[in-house]
């Protein structure tokens, strides 16, 4: 073994100090082997060394919750036995080396992540940030993720039910992947990553190791700059059918009584799931690499407990239960060998060929990582983002081609071109498929729901992370109530820059207290979650991009809704008032191109108020549709009630009032705290009613007919129609945008 | 000229589909097969007459579109 | 009724088809690993979609040799209903027990979307209960979807009525734009020259219940119900 | 022994991968490639000295599982 230089030290992305706390530890330098181990534990992805602290303020309790962060994901109580398991993952560094294999992979990951907690996976949502389309690089990574997507997941008989995609050049060097899945278990019969019960048997399952991403955790806590490409060896390529077999057989193991413990094989290999399975019991693990299933001859135990290789799992059975488990891996076709113990001294114990070649203590590896209290502080050009003159942003002439160029903009466009290509069906769950403000997917056996969205405003947090991130999380309740569901948990995964720089972890910090404060305020958990940092190369950094996994609980399947407009002759009503909120707003983006301006203003007393109207009204049965109104406005998100139900395309007829606001605030600001809804006239004074008791502002803006959607805006005898579009225009502008971008060229 | 081109992962990266195939034939009594690696053959007609330019040019495609370098090799021959 | 769902490595409608036939028609189901190679006791047997061995090769390619696929054709050479959905059409055609083979999806992406069928012979056991060109609402899934055949053996599906599903617009009209796939003459399901073999690749399984919005494949496995009710009634299988 | 076999579409069935690809090909610029067909190469490794009967059990396996005839075609090559 090459003797433990500095360089080699700094290769492996360890400080001085770090090393120096390595030595302490082990009370001796490291070999090359117990060196690679420490760097991927330590390294950002692993060990959270530069969130942990921050991390903490976020709350995880509450009366639903079954499993908090911790585990491999969170669980919370839907009742009738059972719980909801979910957690959100990025796969960003490899999909922007291999896009294709780095998104399947992300996938993978999530789902074994689900899978090993007991639960069975029934819905997965991908959130994705690329770089504008009229970049070939743009269109091929885009193309790339969306087809490894949905190779892993269709594959795997999940079905991919929504996401969110937004284009924005700042991502184009450094796109984001997030894979949001969720499962569900019976709650007396969820499974933990421990390495309990001194003597047990370590069996490992699934595929060989190869030498596949070799340093996959500290590449993805490391920024890219051009040499990047050049790490390329290190791409893991995904089998989604072994991870199919590897799914059946954990489920059939978990029917029987023969599992302690049970981890898969993330990030960091068989190093990080042996030695926090070890450290979670407080236990130690003798493990025998010669035992280990190899695809390649010649593979180093530096290789073997660095490997990357995909769809592997590590399980603890209890003590003479080893042939049941080895018959049922067998049954489907998986690699399996027992490859070591638990033991009670608290050590990872590594043997090759009968030498031991790593001794080191688990908790230490898993557990005792550096932390780090970064310094921050709010970047210098903040003030300038948030300043903007609107006198010297002309208000709009021609709204008819405003709104127009909204609907076409990649970010507002049908994503149709996208799920499509994902089996959104399969399982026979899905109630409200993509298209809607959030997916709903029936509870089998039950009478429940549950509904899922990924969000999150990523300019608003660039322009104040705080403030983006309390609307990230109003957004996603609000898309889930408008879908009929009470918001019970969230997961998140927080796709940051470089948290050694100052201004950066500002945004992060600022971010995490602007989700703490309205995850409080809403009494939602955060029971899972991930962290993504250096997400920034040649020093240019993505926006911030907390995003958002939010679930929500529909208790009588029955009463849920969609956004979309149901039938000639019903009333429409605006919940929630418009401000002067253009900051940040698509339209300044796609019209001005300013990304500028303070993001839009938010009470979560309003909001909270506003959630409880339109959960009621669901659930009284008084509504026909709803829908959040977010990016684009009022006018877009009244185009989106009249063509984006599969059937029909329904034109409205609609007055908004003015007051002080622009005309282009009213029509595209985006004020938060508003849903557009119908309902049959004969509701209508039911649903003043209850909205004025909630205290929810709210107005009849109009009703649904003919085939055009016609929007008039003024005030009492001097008003102007502004937009007038046949519904089959603005449908094919919206509807076929992405394609047209896309088809191969 | 008619250029074939056959492109394959190179040694090292996971085959799932060679895997699946060994296995396959293997159940199908072929026991003495092994090391199953399934690639890409493509062929086709390049109105170029210059064998260096049609050279080049094949090599190009691969680099930019028909093989994915990341994880895949390529090679080729050209023919009149 | 006792229909039996074959389990492949991979399949993933399994459980769906499963639901349906005992959760919402109250039929009784057996689920049949790969490896098992008797069939006996079962009414009908289902070979469900999914991706059997992760479709690698070809789509059904490696399926079609799992021991229980002796036991499947035997099955359907003594007359027993054999209902291939999706991916379990495409092992059907590779196992030779219906004609034809799958290309590529004319657009080369997996579609997932609804589409509509019209059915073209409604005298089979699988369509009985259907109007003769009725068009049913069913959605698709799948990659490899475009089905091709020889001239020669088109000519004879045609002539033999073993055409049984078509992609059509929603109302019942012939166009290219409704086929999702680029499919031969459009065509969605197949029957074999007996009848008791039937392939299609939308999934009616998808579309039997109305709280997941529409329940125009029940008429499919309500007329294999049926049909084999009749059949029992006068003593054959 | 080492079998290389090339499986390709059967000539006039219509291959949309490979017009895919030309298509792709010309909007990258190479404006002088047509008839681009794809086809699937697979490698494999066969413990058998006796060169016939190699063949014999390589031209078995890609009628059984490694071809679909009715829509493909198949070579191999057969080396030491
Ligand atoms: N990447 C994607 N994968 C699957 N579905 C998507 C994706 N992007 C968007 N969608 C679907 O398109 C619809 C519109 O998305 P979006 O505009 O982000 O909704 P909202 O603003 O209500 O959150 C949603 O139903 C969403 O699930
Ligand atoms: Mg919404």
């Amino acid at each position: 073994m090459p003797p433990i230089t500095k360089d080699l030290v700094a290769q492996h992305n360890l400080t001085d100090e770090e090393y120096q706390k390595i030595v302490e530890i082990l009370g001796r330098g490291p070999n090359l082997t117990e060196l690679g181990m420490f760097s991927v534990m330590w390294s950002e992805h692993c060990s959270y060394k530069s969130s942990r602290l921050h991390l903490k303020k976020l709350p995880t309790t509450g009366p639903r919750v079954v499993q908090g962060p911790g585990e491999n994901a969170g669980a919370i109580d839907i009742g009738d036995g059972l719980c909801v398991v979910f957690k959100m993952e990025s796969h960003n560094h490899p999909s922007f080396i291999e896009p294709y294999q780095g998104a399947a992979t992300g996938v993978g990951g999530i789902l074994r992540d689900i899978f090993t907690m007991g639960a069975r996976p029934i819905a997965l949502l991908d959130s994705l940030r690329f770089g504008e389309l009229h970049s070939s690089k743009n269109r091929h990574l885009m193309r790339g993720v969306v087809s490894g997507i949905a190779g892993y997941g269709n594959c795997m008989g999940v079905p991919t039910v929504g996401g969110e995609i937004v284009f924005n050049d700042i991502y184009a060097l450094n796109p984001l992947v997030n894979v949001f899945c969720l499962g569900v278990a019976h709650k007396d019969k969820i499974f933990r990553g421990t390495a309990a019960g001194v003597g047990n048997p370590v069996i490992y399952f699934g595929s060989k190791t190869g030498r596949d991403g070799i340093h996959g955790a500290t590449m993805a806590s490391d920024s890219f700059d051009d040499e990047s490409e050049q790490k390329r060896p290190t791409v893991q390529v995904g089998d989604p059918f072994t991870e199919k077999l590897l799914l059946e057989a954990c489920l059939e193991l978990m029917e029987r009584d023969v599992l302690v413990g049970i981890q898969d094989m993330g990030a960091a290999g068989l190093t990080s799931s042996s030695c926090e399975m070890a450290s979670r019991a407080g236990n130690g693990i003798d493990l025998d690499l010669a035992k280990v299933p190899r695809r390649e001859p010649g593979m180093t135990p530096y290789e073997i407990m660095l490997s990357e290789s995909q769809e592997r799992m590590l399980m603890v059975a209890k003590a003479g239960k080893e042939e049941e488990c080895l018959a049922i891996c067998r049954k489907w076709d998986l690699d399996v060998a027992v490859i070591g113990k638990v033991t009670a001294d608290g050590i990872l114990r590594v043997k090759d060929e009968g030498k031991v070649v790593a001794e080191i203590p688990a908790k230490a590896l898993a557990d005792e990582g550096p932390r780090y209290e970064r310094p921050y502080q709010p970047p210098s050009y903040q003030d300038m983002l948030t300043n903007l003159n609107y006198d010297a942003v002309p208000d709009v002439k021609d709204a008819n081609a405003a709104l127009l160029a909204l609907l076409e903009s990649p970010t507002i466009a049908s994503k149709r071109w996208v799920y499509e290509q994902y089996d959104h069906m399969v399982r026979t769950n899905t109630m409200v498929r993509p298209g809607s403000d959030a997916a709903v997917v029936r509870i089998k056996g039950t009478n429940k729901a549950v509904a899922m969205t990924v969000d999150c405003n990523s300019r608003y947090c660039l322009l104040h992370p705080y403030e983006g991130a309390r609307l990230a999380v109003a957004e996603a309740a609000r898309n889930l109530v408008c879908s009929g569901a009470v918001p019970i948990g969230l997961t998140d995964c927080l796709n940051f820059g470089n948290p050694e720089r100052p201004d950066i972890m500002w945004q992060f910090v600022m971010a995490i207290e602007g989700m703490k404060d309205a995850c409080e305020h809403f009494q939602i958990p955060i029971v899972s979650g991930n962290v993504s940092f250096y997400n920034e190369t040649n020093g240019l950094s993505i926006y911030p991009t907390p995003m958002l996994g939010m679930v929500g609980l529909i208790e009588h399947s029955e009463r849920t809704t969609t956004q979309w407009f149901k039938e000639e002759g019903d009333e429409v009503f605006l919940l929630g008032t418009s401000r002067e909120d253009l900051g940040g707003a698509e339209y300044l983006k796609v019209v001005h191109a300013r990304e500028q301006g303070s993001p839009p203003y938010l009470s979560l007393d309003k909001e909270k108020a506003l959630h409880e109207c339109v959960l009621s009204l669901i659930h009284e049965g008084l509504l026909q549709s709803a829908h959040d109104c977010s990016e684009g406005g009022l006018a877009v998100t009244l185009a989106e009630c009249c063509m984006s139900g599969a059937e029909q395309a329904l034109g409205a007829v609609i007055r908004l009032t003015r007051g002080r606001l622009r005309k282009d605030a009213i029509l595209f600001g985006e004020s938060q705290s508003r849903v557009v809804i119908s309902a049959k006239p004969v509701h209508r004074q039911a649903i003043l009613d209850r909205a004025t008791q909630s205290g929810v502002p709210v107005e009849v803006i109009g009703s649904i007919s003919g085939n055009r959607l016609v929007l008039y805006v003024g005030d009492e005898g001097s008003t102007e129609k502004v937009i007038d579009q046949p519904v089959a225009t603005l449908r094919a502008r919206w509807a076929f945008s992405l394609e047209r971008t896309l088809r191969e060229s | 000229m008619k250029a074939k081109i056959h492109v394959t992962l190179k040694r090292g990266i996971l085959d799932p589909q060679g895997k699946a195939i060994e296995h396959a034939l293997e159940s199908l009594g072929f026991k003495n097969a092994a090391n199953v690696r399934v690639g890409k053959y493509m062929e086709l007609d390049l109105m170029e007459q210059d064998k260096a330019k049609a050279e080049a040019q094949v090599k190009s495609m691969c680099e930019k579109l028909l093989a994915n370098t990341i994880i895949e090799e390529y090679r080729y021959e050209l023919s009149a | 009724m006792n229909i039996g769902v074959v389990v492949f490595p991979g399949s993933n409608c399994d459980h769906d088809c499963q639901h349906v036939f005992r959760d919402v028609l109250a039929q009784d189901v057996t689920m049949i690993w790969h490896k098992e190679t008797s069939v006996s006791g079962l009414d009908a047997i289902i070979l469900p979609g999914g991706f059997s061995y992760g479709d690698y090769l070809r789509t059904g390619a490696i399926a079609r040799f799992s021991p229980i696929m002796q036991a499947v054709k035997r099955f359907a050479s003594e007359g027993g209903l054999v209902l291939g959905i999706c991916n379990g059409f495409q092992i059907l055609l590779e196992a030779g027990l219906l004609p034809g083979a799958m290309l590529r999806n004319r657009s080369l992406h997996f579609i997932c979307r609804e589409t509509y069928v019209k059915v073209e012979n409604a005298a089979t056991p699988f369509t009985h209960l259907c109007n003769p060109g009725q068009v049913l609402k069913i959605p698709v899934a799948h990659a490899d979807g475009n089905y091709y055949t020889d001239p020669v053996t088109l000519a004879g599906l045609q002539a033999n009525a073993q055409v049984v599903f078509r992609y059509c617009a929603a109302d019942g009209s012939m166009t290219p734009e409704s086929c999702p796939n680029g499919s031969l003459d459009n065509i969605a399901g197949i029957r074999n020259a007996e009848g008791n073999v039937l392939g299609l690749m939308p999934h009616p399984e998808r579309c039997a219940e109305m709280v997941i919005g529409n329940e125009d494949g029940r008429a499919i496995f309500l007329s294999m119900i049926a049909s084999w009710e009749r059949n029992k009634s006068v003593g054959v299988r």
